[in-house]
């Protein structure tokens, strides 16, 4: 037991058992925990204090830059680049310029989106301590698991450890830092 | 010490993880594989011969070409439609339907794209509507609705395939902890890109993944229109009109259910996910399909009115098309995408998997036929008396839309085998709701 | 459980998707400049000629006039070739012997062409008019530069579409008055041109980046 | 004399011999012989040649060694012309600017009559040609054979080498053969000796072919052409007691009643009628002229005339009668005429001596003596008639082929010489002319083509193209003019002249016969008219004098045969787009819609409506159709406005050995054509119960009521089309010049010049019947036909519609790339390199004028060979879009000229090509901008409008309504 910890990890069966031992913890003071769960828990992650509200800004202004760059590209190049007589229209045939405006905004919003969403997750990420932990594996099925980080300052493994068996777990494991 | 998980949705990850798969499948593979190839046989002789090996001529100048087309990016955007409409009312069908209704949107869309390049008469220049610095320094024109299409056609390609593929991260961690053999666990688990199930992370998958939804409605919505506008904005008295975009979201909406339909009427029996795919879904898929089908109804009769009001050429062109020479066309659509539907007013006809996959093949034919009516049917009546010709497809033609069946099939059939085809994770996250109400 | 991958893992799968990136950013800039490289329009590289003809003696040192051989330059759409008797009028005196010539004798006696390979042949759906430049003051230099310094006629400019759109786009500043079209090696400011030509083509921009001024 | 001939014939085989072989320059040994070439060598550099002038053929030569040598950039596809060198010519040619062609004025010959033209020709290849202002036949005009030439002049198929019993000989050997049999034929003074050609006007070949007869006195000449004047020319002899022939003046005709025939296509002056007419129409101080066509089968003429009076050929006849009659034109009054026929006599008394009636050659002679005796009363000679000297005289003593054949069978025939010509095919089938040619010992033909008369000759010479040779040519009104070569031979081959010099003993260099004639005429002066009338292209002052002849006096026709009630009439005509079949494997006419039915690749019999219900048929139904105990199985047309119980058959088509292009395309209506009656017999129709599928580019004939063909009453407007339809548009301004066209529906006669000249001009590629089948055939112009009215008797409408030029063009907003936009002219530009094939364009297109290259158009068995390319065009590739351009090749090169020249252009600079061909000004082109250019004021006439005008696409090409005069004035 001298090898340096990620945290220490409780497994419990159920979603309630899980969010009850998540408030548990903050409630002892612990600041550096994080939940894991087969599905997502909208409210948890409000609890644990998780703001989304980044990912429609990052799409907003993505959809702005490219509109701007559509409209943009289509103006210099069909009125100031090269303006040539189409039929007889105006250089600037705005309304004909706007669907594929559209369109391109929505293409970068979507492609900022997803992107940027792997950004914040700081995924791909194939190797993660916790993958260690036996049985965390049903974490993608039917298992939910509470980590305490060896980062938060309350941290001791042995107190930790004995706080996470008073949630009454499945079970309780450490989680080896990787090294 | 690690013990194997026994959940809800264990078996469909079981049946992507599954060492052998039934013979039916093979076959099923082998004879989409077959058409696959025709496909390219097709697409070479058109290459190498140009577009002249079809049936097209002045003033058909587009066939089978923009038939397809329109009729697979009807079925794209229907069934793209259909699924984010799902997500963002949080309908209970969305757990069962949306990932393979995405995953028919895709196809499609695969399907489709392939026309608008090989309809070209040099398609080894297609890039030439994209606007990038040449050294001849011209630029595409951009009031031209092909150059929306080309960006349509692109953004449909990314947006879907991305909301396709963030909604399958979670699912595919499942399938990387299923997963007995390393090699499959090693596959899966670069697919996953380490997904770990952190609350957090789900609580931005979720904010990303809804937001990309919404995004995908006004997409969907343009798209479909500029098909429609493709002929709306010309000149010929059939196609100049203002209903044509209406009548391409509406009909594609259907085009789109009824595919969505079929592939779930043959994955439930195929697969046996009846208790994914349960009663209530298809009943309700079922009423969806019958109301789309009214609407389409409604829009012919529209058509057939708004004509008669229309002044001479219109209505002439537009009359013509209904009783002319191609009027087996027009009637053909009808029957098949709006008499044959109303089969789903019984609940029986709805639960039955025979009728399910009988109509939503049959709107698919409808409207089919449908496109066909409008792009050669359209063409009948033009300005001038001396113009009017007639036009037959060739077997090359033909060949080229199985062709695109088979792909799509295919691509289908892989996905079944080797992707879970309703997203596990949404049907714990309801099953949980369930429960906690 | 064991871990699946391992940290380096992580940073190969990273590292990768960003070296994917990159590398389409470096392909396409490659593209870019490769298609505007001298090397892919053959700009600088001499082509085997039948006989190895001299403009560095011919127009350089010796000084003559270009319309001497090119003798239609000023009238129509080729500039002309000159004709082996125009050749022979001095070789029939100087390098009479000179076996480099024989293709010219031969033509002449036999009055068969003489095969150059051209340097400067544009593709088939370009139609370029030397009259109408050389008359409206663009020189030879401007496009087929320092032929008076050339051991071997090379082209001097890529002659793409976007080069030719420059100068159509605003022909002014490159533009001679009529007298110095021939020179080599001329300073040009816009300065000195007749104003009857500098007014005809302020306005003539939208005229000469028509598609039929060069396409038919 | 006779002892020259060896020498000609050694000079000939050592001029042929180094020819074997399809070169485009002359072996070096005859480059050495050429005198001035030899001045040359031994002269001093270079100041000798400016003086010498270096003549025509070794300019010629030269250019076209250059061509030989080095292709030409602009006519391969793609981008093999980027590796066309660059070649010094060998020799300074005074005049002749590389790159820029040469005009070259010289005539061609139709049935023995001479079109005047002016052939372009680039690097010494003849490219296209042009109708001729100094000639009378012409006046600048075309015909769609003048047009097609070009073709035929680069025919693939063209024979190159000397036949003998179908295997090909060396000219060494063909002189060999010749020397013993013309020595022979020498001392027997030709005895056994039948020469059989087509009637001339060639005054080089009548004197050549008098020497002959000087030289074999014995021999016997026969005449014939299928498209005979026999009728006339009987007619003529027995009311004026001569032979004559008759040129008409429509410009001072006030009533004009053709019988049958075709006026404007089918007459030796047709151009030149057309034009005059026009012109008289024209003319605004005088009431509109009146024109009648009384015919069977729909002609031009007819659909131009103010009234069709359709009848069946038998009753023409009682028509004619019944009008001469009534004018006491010598005839006893008829019984029962035609109810049309006094209205029609009272508008003849009224124009009296303007009045001008005209029997078509199919007529019996009895039809063509009661025309010329009602011109002769009401005295039309001498205001719309004069008579001349027969244009091609008769050969004295000269028989027909009948004469020939008996001959044969009476084995009175040890040689026969076929000068020209494909009598084994055109001759009536009951002759059975081949297997009779078989039985002659000795027979040779001179003819361009390896065709059913050279397989039935002994031996088979290849003639010369008439562009490529010389000789002299007279024109209807008997106008000479001179006919030079444009080219180089492009296959080595003699000419009838040179062939005819060879047997009378004289030079074989057909440039020396055609002066020793002139010599002989001219005399004193010789040199200079020479080169006048070489650079006219016209003998000016040559038109033969009209002569006063007397009508007999005691002339009296016929009693009317009763008209016979059996069988069904059969009417036997030119073919508009083959004409006697020689025209057969020329791609550009065999896909050149025809004017009525616009059937392409193929003839049919043209039937009436009412009587395909008769016999319940419908076009492309096979008939079997018996003459005289000979069937024909055809495909039917039914032909709006034919005539009832009557069958027209064009000649010209099911021909055997026409080449790779013209073979088995049609049916072979000679086949039954009778001998004694050639032009109008009788027989019997049975339904065949076979489809036979015909190949026609416009499917729909009727207006439909809507607002396509406007016409109007003379003086009237035509309905003006608001110009103030609101546009969201902005004005594009047109600094310099804004090019337009003007169609003049009243003068357009649907000859269809304009759109061959169009093809010939623009590279426009021959598809196939296959593709036009399926309706992608690339005329950028096409003549549509609109019928309206009953079918019976319909009024015919053409209306030319090549590219519009919209200002608001529909097209160009629909392109992706930008491969088709507007230029600073407001010309709707194609560029053809930047187009990707979308065809969105023609999609858009309300006029349907796009033309697209749906296959590799450029490498099929109809591809005419690159030499016959416009390299100011480029040619298209497959997958492109293309369309009428308004000859932009011609705006550049004109005002590049204009530029060099540092002056603006002048109105009428530019000409279409289709303006240029067409023979009635229908068409004009020029600068909307200058107010007072013709184009600009035919756009402010009242009669113009633009087609489809509503759409506002406000388009370039407009129309001029077409004049009718309302049927209730009579």
């Amino acid at each position: 037991m001298t090898q340096r910890l990620y945290g220490i990890m409780a497994e419990f069966r159920t979603p309630r058992a899980l969010t009850e031992a998540v408030r548990a913890a903050q409630r002892s003071g612990f600041t550096k925990i994080d939940a894991f769960s087969p599905f997502p828990l909208t409210d948890l992650a409000r609890e644990l204090g998780v703001r989304t509200t980044v990912i429609p800004w990052i799409a907003l202004v993505a959809a702005l830059i490219g509109a701007a760059l559509q409209y943009g590209s289509q103006y210099w190049m069909n009125v100031v680049d090269y303006p040539l007589n189409v039929g007889g229209r105006p250089l600037n045939s705005w309304p004909a310029f706007i669907p594929s405006t559209l369109i391109v905004a929505i293409l970068w919003a979507g492609a900022a989106t997803l992107l940027g969403l792997l950004l914040i997750l700081r995924l791909p990420r194939l190797h993660h301590p916790v993958f260690a932990v036996p049985d965390f594996a049903r974490v993608s099925e039917d298992r939910f698991f509470l980590c305490i980080l060896s980062s938060d300052p309350l941290f001791d493994p042995d107190s930790s450890r004995r706080f996470l068996e008073t949630l009454s777990p499945e079970a309780v494991r450490e989680v080896p830092a990787c090294g | 010490m690690s013990s194997v998980a026994q959940s809800s949705t264990s078996p469909v990850a079981d049946v992507a993880l599954s060492r052998r798969f039934g013979s039916m499948w093979w076959i099923a593979l082998l004879a989409s594989g077959a058409l696959v190839l025709l496909l390219g046989y097709t697409l070479i002789s058109v290459a190498l011969l140009g577009v002249g090996v079809w049936g097209v001529n002045i003033p058909f100048v587009w066939g089978f070409d923009l038939i397809n087309y329109a009729w697979w990016i009807g079925i794209a955007n229907g069934a793209s439609l259909f699924a984010a409409i799902l997500v963002l009312r949080r309908h209970d069908l969305r757990t069962s339907v949306n990932r393979f209704a995405e995953g028919v949107a895709f196809f499609a869309v695969i399907c489709a794209g392939i026309f608008p390049i090989v309809h070209l008469g040099r398609p080894w220049l297609f890039y030439w509507t994209f606007p990038y610095p040449a050294t001849f320094q011209v630029w595409p024109q951009f009031r031209s609705t092909l150059t929306w299409d080309f960006w349509a056609i692109s953004t449909h390609v990314v947006v879907t395939s991305l909301l396709w593929y963030v909604g399958l991260i979670p699912d595919l961690a499942t399938l990387r902890d299923r997963a007995r053999r390393r090699t499959v666990k090693r596959i899966y688990g670069i697919l996953a890109l380490g997904w770990r199930g952190s609350v957090i992370h789900w609580a931005y998958h979720q904010r990303a993944y809804r937001l990309v939804a919404i995004l995908v409605l006004p997409l969907i919505l343009v798209m479909q229109s500029t098909v429609a506008f493709e002929f709306a904005v010309t000149l010929v008295p059939d196609w100049h009109e203002t209903r044509q975009p209406l009548h391409f979201v509406a009909t594609g909406l259907a085009q789109g259910l009824s595919i969505v339909l079929l592939v779930a009427m043959l994955l439930r029996w195929g697969l046996r996910l009846g208790r994914y795919i349960d009663e209530e879904d298809i009943d309700l898929l079922g009423r969806l399909v019958l109301a789309s089908a009214l609407v389409s109804g409604y829009l012919y009769l529209d058509e057939f009115i708004s004509a008669l009001l229309a002044d001479g050429l219109t209505r002439e062109a537009t009359i013509s098309r209904m009783t002319g020479s191609e009027a087996g066309l027009y009637w053909t659509a009808i029957v098949y995408s709006v008499v044959i539907p109303q089969l789903f007013w019984m609940k029986a006809a709805r639960q039955s998997t025979v009728a399910g996959v009988f109509v939503g093949f049959s709107i698919g034919v409808g409207i089919w036929f449908d496109r066909f009516s409008i792009i050669v049917g359209g063409l009948q009546t033009d300005y001038l008396p001396s113009i009017e010709r007639t036009y037959s497809p060739t077997l090359v033609e033909t060949g080229l839309f199985l062709g695109t069946i088979g792909l799509f099939t295919a691509l289908l059939l892989l996905f079944v085998r080797f992707l879970p085809v309703v997203s596990m994770f949404e049907t714990r996250h309801d099953e949980h709701q369930e429960k906690s109400s | 459980m064991a871990q699946l991958f391992t940290p380096a893992a992580t940073t190969a799968f990273r590292v990768a998707i960003v070296l994917l990136g990159v590398g389409i950013v470096a392909a396409g800039a490659t593209a870019y400049v490769w298609a505007r490289a001298d090397s892919t329009w053959k700009v600088g590289k001499p082509a085997p000629q039948p006989v190895p003809f001299r403009h560095d003696l011919h127009s350089g040192s010796l000084k003559i006039d270009c319309r001497y051989c090119h003798s239609t330059v000023e009238r129509a759409a080729d500039a002309g070739m000159p004709s082996a008797q125009t050749c022979m009028s001095c070789h029939s005196q100087v390098w009479v012997g000179a076996s480099v010539l024989d293709p010219v004798r031969t033509s002449f006696t036999l009055g068969q062409p003489l095969e150059w390979t051209s340097v400067h042949r544009l593709p088939d759906y370009a139609y370029f008019h030397h009259a109408a430049h050389v008359t409206k003051g663009v020189a030879c230099e401007t496009c087929h530069g320092r032929v008076d310094q050339m051991p071997r006629t090379v082209k001097a400019q890529t002659l793409s579409m976007g080069w030719c759109l420059d100068c159509h786009r605003d022909p002014v500043p490159k533009l001679r008055p009529r007298e110095a079209v021939f020179t080599m090696g001329y300073e040009a400011h816009g300065g000195d041109l007749p104003d009857d030509i500098r007014e005809f083509y302020r306005e003539a921009s939208r005229r000469l980046t028509s598609c039929n001024t060069c396409h038919r | 004399m006779s002892e020259d001939a060896p020498f000609d014939l050694d000079a000939l085989a050592a001029r042929l011999a180094a020819e074997d072989g399809p070169r485009l320059w002359r072996s070096l040994e005859e480059l050495a012989d050429r005198p001035e070439l030899r001045r040359l060598m031994e002269a001093e550099f270079p100041d000798v040649f400016e003086a010498s002038s270096v003549d025509r053929r070794t300019l010629l030569r030269l250019m076209s060694a250059s061509l030989a040598l080095g292709g030409l950039a602009a006519c391969n596809g793609g981008d093999a012309g980027s590796h066309a060198p660059l070649l010094s010519q060998s020799r300074n040619m005074p005049g002749y600017t590389p790159g820029v062609p040469v005009t070259i004025a010289t005539s061609l010959p139709l049935n023995g009559f001479g079109r005047g033209v002016l052939v372009k020709s680039q690097e010494g290849r003849p490219i296209k040609i042009e109708g001729n202002p100094l000639h009378p036949a012409s006046l600048g005009a075309t015909d769609v054979f003048a047009q097609a030439e070009i073709l035929s002049l680069y025919d693939p198929d063209r024979s190159d080498t000397p036949l003998q019993d179908g295997s090909p000989r060396r000219w060494e050997e063909l002189t060999r053969f010749i020397r013993p049999v013309r020595n022979e034929l020498v001392v027997g003074e030709g005895r056994g000796l039948h020469i059989l050609m087509a009637p001339t006007s060639s005054p080089t070949l009548h004197r050549l072919i008098s020497y002959t007869r000087e030289l074999f006195p014995h021999a016997q000449w026969h005449v014939f052409t299928p498209i005979d004047d026999d009728a006339r020319r009987a007619a003529v002899l027995d009311g004026f007691g001569r032979d004559l022939d008759f040129v008409y003046d429509l410009t001072q005709a006030d009533t004009i009643v053709t019988l049958g025939g075709d006026l404007f296509a089918e007459e030796p002056g047709h151009l030149r009628y057309a034009a005059d007419y026009q012109k008289r129409r024209r003319m605004r101080d005088r009431e509109l002229p009146r024109l009648f066509a009384i015919e069977t089968r729909p002609s031009l003429v007819g659909a131009r005339a103010d009234e069709r009076i359709v009848l069946r050929p038998r009753d023409v006849d009682a028509f004619v009668r019944g009008l001469a009659a009534s004018l006491e034109a010598g005839v006893a009054p008829a019984p029962d005429v035609h109810p049309s026929v006094p209205r029609l006599a009272e508008l003849l008394r009224r124009a009296g001596p303007r009045c001008l009636v005209v029997a078509g050659r199919e007529m019996p002679s009895e039809v063509h003596a009661l025309a010329l005796a009602i011109n002769t009363r009401l005295g039309a000679f001498g205001t719309t008639i004069r008579a001349i000297e027969p244009v091609r005289p008769i050969i004295d003593g000269a028989q027909t082929l009948h004469d020939l054949a008996k001959a044969i069978e009476a084995d009175q025939v040890s040689h026969l010489l076929v000068l020209g010509g494909n009598p084994a095919y055109t001759a009536p089938a009951d002759l059975d002319l081949p297997s009779l040619i078989r039985r002659v010992p000795h027979s040779l033909h001179l003819g361009q083509h390896r065709d059913e008369t050279a397989s039935v000759c002994r031996w088979h010479v290849p003639e010369t193209h008439p562009l490529e040779s010389w000789g002299d040519l007279r024109a209807f009104d008997g106008t000479v003019g001179l006919r030079q070569p444009a080219t180089m031979p492009l296959k080595p081959a003699l000419s009838a002249e040179e062939f005819l010099g060879l047997m009378a003993g004289q030079t074989v260099d057909g440039q020396g016969l055609v002066q020793a004639t002139w010599r002989e005429v001219w005399g004193e002066g010789f040199e200079a008219r020479w080169a006048r009338s070489l650079e006219d292209g016209v003998v000016d002052g040559s038109a033969l004098p009209s002569i006063d002849i007397a009508w007999r006096s005691d002339w009296r026709p016929e009693p009317a045969a009763p008209v016979s009630s059996g069988g069904i009439d059969v009417v036997f005509a030119p073919d508009p787009s083959v004409w006697d079949g020689s025209y057969a494997n020329n791609g550009w006419l065999q896909e050149l819609p025809k004017p009525l039915t616009k059937q392409v690749w193929g003839n049919a019999a043209l039937i009436a409506p009412e009587t395909a219900d008769i016999f319940g048929i419908s076009s492309g139904d096979a008939i079997d159709l018996t003459v005289e105990g000979r069937v024909i199985r055809a495909p039917v047309w039914v032909m709006p406005g034919h005539a009832p119980a009557a069958v027209t058959l064009t000649l010209g088509y099911g021909r055997q050995q026409a080449g790779r292009i013209g073979n088995q395309i049609g049916f072979d209506a000679y086949a039954v054509r009778p001998s004694r009656r050639p032009w109008i017999a009788t027989g019997e129709i049975k339904v065949a119960g076979q489809r036979i599928p015909l190949i026609s580019t416009q499917h729909h004939h009727a207006l439909q009521g809507r607002d396509i063909i406007r016409v109007v009453a003379p003086g009237q407007d035509t309905p003006q089309d608001s110009d103030d339809r609101p546009s969201l548009y902005p004005e594009w301004p047109y600094e310099e010049h804004a090019w337009g066209m003007a169609i003049d529906l009243d003068a357009c006669i649907g000859c269809n010049a304009c759109v061959i000249a169009c093809q010939a001009e623009n590279n426009i590629a021959v598809v196939g019947p296959e593709e036009v089948a399926k309706g992608r055939e690339m005329h950028w112009l096409r003549v549509d036909r609109y019928h309206s009215g009953e079918p019976a008797d319909p009024s015919t409408y053409f209306q030319p519609v090549p590219c519009m030029h919209c200002e608001k063009a529909p097209c160009e907003v629909v392109c992706p790339v930008n491969a088709t936009v507007h230029s600073s002219e407001g010309l709707n530009d194609m560029v053809y390199n930047r187009c990707i094939g979308t065809r969105t364009c023609s999609n858009n297109c309300p006029y349907k004028v796009r033309r697209f290259n749906f296959l590799d158009y450029q490498g099929t068995d109809y591809t005419p060979s690159a030499d016959a390319m416009n390299p100011q065009v480029t040619v298209r590739d497959r997958g492109v879009m293309e369309k009428c351009t308004y000859c932009v090749q011609r705006i550049g090169a004109a005002r590049a000229g204009a530029r060099v020249e540092d002056r603006r252009l002048r109105d009428g600079e530019v000409m279409t090509a289709c303006q240029q061909a067409c023979p009635t000004q229908a068409i004009v082109f020029g600068d909307v901008n200058d107010p007072d250019s013709a184009v600009s004021r035919l756009k402010k006439d009242r009669r113009s409008y633009a087609l489809l005008g509503d759409l506002n696409t406000q388009p370039r090409t407009t129309y001029l309504a077409r004049i009718e005069i309302p049927a209730e004035e009579g």
